[in-house]
């Protein structure tokens, strides 16, 4: 598959941008700076970029906890993003929603789900919604190893099937559920074989090689957009720090062995892209090195940006509950 | 104006809001054969697309319906209260909660109508009423119409809100009939009941019975039988439960100082609970008398006849309470 | 497979029993002897009988809205079975259950469950109490074909193959769910093809075979007791009456086509089992159509008990409400 | 009397039940590794077949208990209520009906044990605190704990009873010390704490302060500011919520008169809106001056410190309350 220049470059700079995000996060939350649970996505960048490089701004997604990831390979804002971290009024929700909750309706990010497997369904709405319509967008559904042994991920895969629904299931299998590993917890080998269980492609993919991600995506949109119905994708990958920020952090006694741990950074996404991009003459290591830095810069105005935001103000608790406002009880 | 019966004010309230609006469309268990029959005659007027019958998945398809509320469609889905369970995550975490959490850009204009099924040997599992339960739950708008005029217009305003909405249809009243105008006879040419408006169903002096649901014509009839004793009661139709028109509660009460609710749910953290709380609160002094909540028993719902009919509140025990009231 | 003579003559006299009792509920139920649904199992008789004959009485087994067949067919007592249809205080639940909720906790029958898919994770819970136990029983969860698109299936079978648990699921699948077809709401083309996507065996058997059903089962059975974890079981089959008795009968407009139900009611269960049981010289024709009188019989007398039981009185309504009773609120 | 932090009591309770008895066993997300805390070294002690790690299934893992308790065992669910949605229907069709249902065959000896993590930016999908709806269903008992004692003692009878429980532990907590009883410095050797039977945490004459969970030290810390005033105030913690010790309540505003309650649950169909229903009803002629409920506001938890904060019952929102009623 020849892939267009600017979408690779795209991809390296989103991946980029969310790795330095990401980075700052664990700054300045260990800084203190803002407390509540943050998931980081580090590790994982190719799979949230390589397949939302595959959308349009008129397509949708949905998410989930490990939520910084898939806004900014979206198309998302790093300074609305931080400042919803930072709980300021600039960010994307105004401070109420944190960040499990990011979520950029004028660019389709229909938002992240801190309830793990709930906003599958809401994924297929959105196709569901195209389907009645003629519309010709697509949606995805991020979601975990884990959150796939969730009862709304059958129901869901099973009624984009029978509607034949334009959405693509795509599973971010990092191989672990907080302390608990894969094959202690899904009864099959890989996620991916369950499409057969409900007559939709599988694909199982690198979860650490973007183009790849890139490609196989591609061709669930293509499926998608012509009417030929729902994909359900595996991307393969690993989450190279803990799994979350605030709580649940301490686990007591390791539960991934560090020989595992450094295998799998060996396989950084960001390397990866990089070294093809270089190797195929598509960009020079000073181009790729110009690209994190200006992501390294703008998360940095970003993260200023956020700082500089005030925070809600006590009378906006009791706004954005109703679109028909009706009075407080 | 043309008798109807309740189901039939279904029918027309969803047809006409689908001929009204492209965006509405209903989905659910069998709706295309309209087991349940509000749905008759919808497939052959408006076809497969805008009348889906769902795979046996209520979380599913209640998900799907809130994803397509938020890229522009307005889905009206049915179901029952007691199938609501399985759902219940969609129905919380999803649409009572994103508008909020996402600071205002989600918009939800999605319905759902649970029929609650009681008083007919229906057992536990059939036999919910659960509105109190998503009382307690900001976020989600609902209603429990008493008569068909009712259901037509608070069902059309529902779909035509933009806010998710639980109609909870009370099966007991499926199929009563009553005055539902054409809307030609109508000065805006249609039947919408506005959200948040009691209705005061019939005046009295000497005590308020509030009254909800499949409730109101047992209090109804309550007040027939006071009467004929003397005794004026003034019945009260909250119509929509959130929002709750208090106001209307609250000058009752002043003017009669006296409070019965009687309300279908089942008796602890019910509907009738909340609105003794706020009478407790914000109409203490004009009460003469303790208040009286005629609900449900709290216990499951037996399917035997012999032990169901002694659950739920009716005309004899919203008479005693009344009674209780002026004894004091 | 050798089966014990004794067993096809149960099963027979199962699935007779089932039979004449469906036919007296439609008898009396018109009648308006008692009213509230009843969901008639007429033509899938072999389904239940033959799988729960591989069954000893301290196995469990849960099921659903179609309710009769399983517990009779786990050998329950048509008795306490009509008197809980008829409201009475020597039904099995005291008439507090009634058609949508029979169970018999004396002998393995946890409880039919309106709410459906609702009372499969019970049976793997069954299951996992004899794992932690290391005790030797199994369970198993009747759902239907519709039933199989719940989320708590899918749960399920993860849970119990990830614990390999000895539960078996056995899908009735009489290919409709009410008035919506199999091929309308399920995403594959037999239930059982599920199974693989759960790595547990998938036995898709002709449910109007009660033997194959009993050979079927007695396999799963024998794994599940060996430790080997669960399986998942489809009883092809079919209901030659309507959905239900009360609620829900009326649909507008067919949903099944005359000749389709035609062509199978000429696969009567009953039928097949006895052509069988004669044309192996197991029984005659006449200690066949003994067993049917017998039950006839007994299904008649069991009529007049719950005819003559009293209505529970009404301070009944709250007692069974708890193990360690609470004051009324 | 150690000193012990709450967590630590919930630790303490656990292994002293699977201690005792070999029916007892745990399952939930990682409790093998403990991450919420609860759960620490029970793995060791207890080995992988009675502490389960589950996959992320409530709803299935939440059946399984349920079946496992039906045929003999005594299992006890780690849990966030937040996640409780997703598994409803189990909670409800399943846990609640069935003894019921079934005519009393059934009994359901399992607990579900439910961290409520409000107040610490964990926004509106980690911040609930749904008592009250359970309250609403008939069939499981609900416990509140508010202290490491009554968490350790009430959680030991949970276990040991023979009906489903919910026990809400309250996220705010978690760090609390409090005296727990060494078991050789009682008289059975062992701490159980009754259900039904309401503590009076502070005697008090002037008003009655009945608190919830979280709310109790808010209210004592209330009662401590007023007390300074000299206003004399009575807090009752009703501890268990079903079964709920309406007598204790009663009989403390029959002495003071007056009531404020606070809870912190959303306001509407809260607990506090229950016990105000009851008292306007069965302690009306005690009551002389309105009541009042100090609960949280009826919206969702927001993420961002600066409105969390305005959320919840605290101890000037109580006084606040508390003055109401003297006022009057
Ligand atoms: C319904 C639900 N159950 C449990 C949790 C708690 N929880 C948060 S993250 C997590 C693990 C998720 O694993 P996975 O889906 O693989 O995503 P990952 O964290 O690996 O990206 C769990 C159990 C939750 N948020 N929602
Ligand atoms: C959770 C839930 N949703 C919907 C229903 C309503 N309902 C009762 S029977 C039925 C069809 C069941 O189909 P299937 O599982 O195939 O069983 P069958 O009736 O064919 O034996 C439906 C939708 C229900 N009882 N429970
Ligand atoms: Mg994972
Ligand atoms: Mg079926």
């Amino acid at each position: 598959m020849e892939i267009d220049r600017d979408i690779l470059l795209l991809m390296l700079r989103r991946m980029w941008m969310i790795r330095n995000f990401e980075l700052k996060v664990m700054e300045v939350h260990s800084a203190g700076e803002f407390s509540g649970a943050a998931h980081p996505y580090i590790g994982e960048e190719a799979v949230a970029v390589g397949a939302c490089a595959a959308l349009e701004d008129t397509d949708y997604i949905t998410g989930n906890h490990r939520s910084h990831g898939h806004p900014i390979a979206k198309g998302g804002r790093v300074d609305k993003a931080m400042a919803e971290l930072y709980g300021r009024v600039d960010g994307y929700c105004k401070g109420k929603g944190g960040s499990m909750h990011l979520a950029d309706y004028s660019i389709g990010i229909l938002g992240e789900s801190g309830i793990l497997g709930s906003s599958v369904p809401v994924a297929v709405g959105a196709a569901l919604a195209a389907h009645i319509r003629g519309d010709k967008f697509v949606s995805m559904a991020f979601f975990g190893d884990g959150a796939s042994n969730q009862g709304a991920l059958h129901e869901s895969m099973n009624l984009a099937s029978v509607w034949n629904l334009p959405v693509i299931f795509l599973c971010e299998n990092n191989q672990y559920a907080v302390t608990t590993s894969y094959a202690e917890t899904v009864a099959v080998d890989h996620v991916s074989d369950r499409a057969s269980a409900y007559n939709m492609p599988g694909m199982l993919v690198d979860g650490q090689d973007a183009i790849a991600m890139y490609e196989a995506t591609s061709a669930a949109v293509k499926r998608a957009r012509a009417g030929e119905g729902p994909t359900l994708i595996e991307g393969l990958t690993y989450r190279f720090e803990e799994h979350s920020l605030g709580l649940g952090r301490v686990a007591r006694g390791a539960y991934r062995d560090e020989a595992e741990i450094a295998e799998w950074r060996k396989r950084d996404p960001l390397d990866i892209l990089e070294k093809t991009l270089i190797s195929q003459g598509i960009a020079t290591r000073e181009e790729c090195d110009a690209i994190n830095a200006e992501t390294v810069e703008e998360v940095e105005k970003a993260t200023e940006f956020a700082r500089n935001s005030p925070f809600p103000e006590p009378e906006d608790l009791f706004e954005d509950m109703w679109a028909n406002p009706i009075p407080l009880p | 104006m043309a008798q109807t019966v309740f189901l039939e004010a279904i029918n027309q309230a969803i047809q006409e809001e689908m001929r009204r609006d492209e965006s509405v469309f209903i989905l659910g268990e069998d709706i295309r054969r309209a087991i349940y029959g509000a749905t008759a005659d919808l497939l052959s007027e408006f076809g497969e697309k805008r009348v889906l019958d769902t795979p046996l998945s209520e979380n599913g398809f209640f998900g799907a319906a809130i994803g397509a509320s938020l890229v522009g469609m307005r889905p009206v889905v049915e179901t029952l209260t007691s199938f609501m369970w399985v759902a219940m995550d969609q129905l919380i975490s999803q649409a009572a909660k994103m508008r909020y959490m996402f600071g205002g850009q989600a918009t939800l204009p999605v319905v759902f109508r649970a029929s609650m099924f009681y008083g007919a040997g229906s057992a536990a599992h059939h036999s919910d009423r659960s509105y109190p339960m998503f009382m307690n739950m900001p976020g989600i708008k609902i209603i429990v119409p008493s008569n068909p005029a009712d259901m037509k217009g608070l069902l059309k305003t529902a779909i035509r809100d933009d806010d998710p909405t639980i109609v909870f249809e009370d099966g007991t009243l499926f199929g009563m009939r009553g005055e539902v105008p054409d809307n030609s006879e109508l000065p805006g040419e249609e039947l919408l009941v506005p959200f948040g408006e009691a209705r005061t169903v019939r005046e009295g002096t000497d005590c308020t019975i509030v009254a909800i649901g499949g409730a109101v014509n047992h209090s109804i009839a309550a007040a027939d039988q006071l009467a004929a004793e003397g005794i004026s009661v003034e019945v009260i139709d909250p119509r929509t439960l959130v929002p709750l028109d208090k106001k209307s509660i609250l000058e009752s009460v002043e003017k009669t100082g006296r409070l019965v609710i009687a309300d279908p749910a089942h008796k602890v953290c019910s509907a009738a609970s909340e609105i003794a709380s706020i009478v407790s609160e914000e109409g203490f002094w004009s009460l003469q008398a303790p208040i009286q909540k005629v609900a449900s028993e709290q216990v499951h719902i037996p399917y035997t006849p012999s032990l169901e009919k002694h659950v739920y509140p009716d005309a004899p025990k919203i008479i005693a309470a009344v009674r209780r009231t002026l004894e004091s």
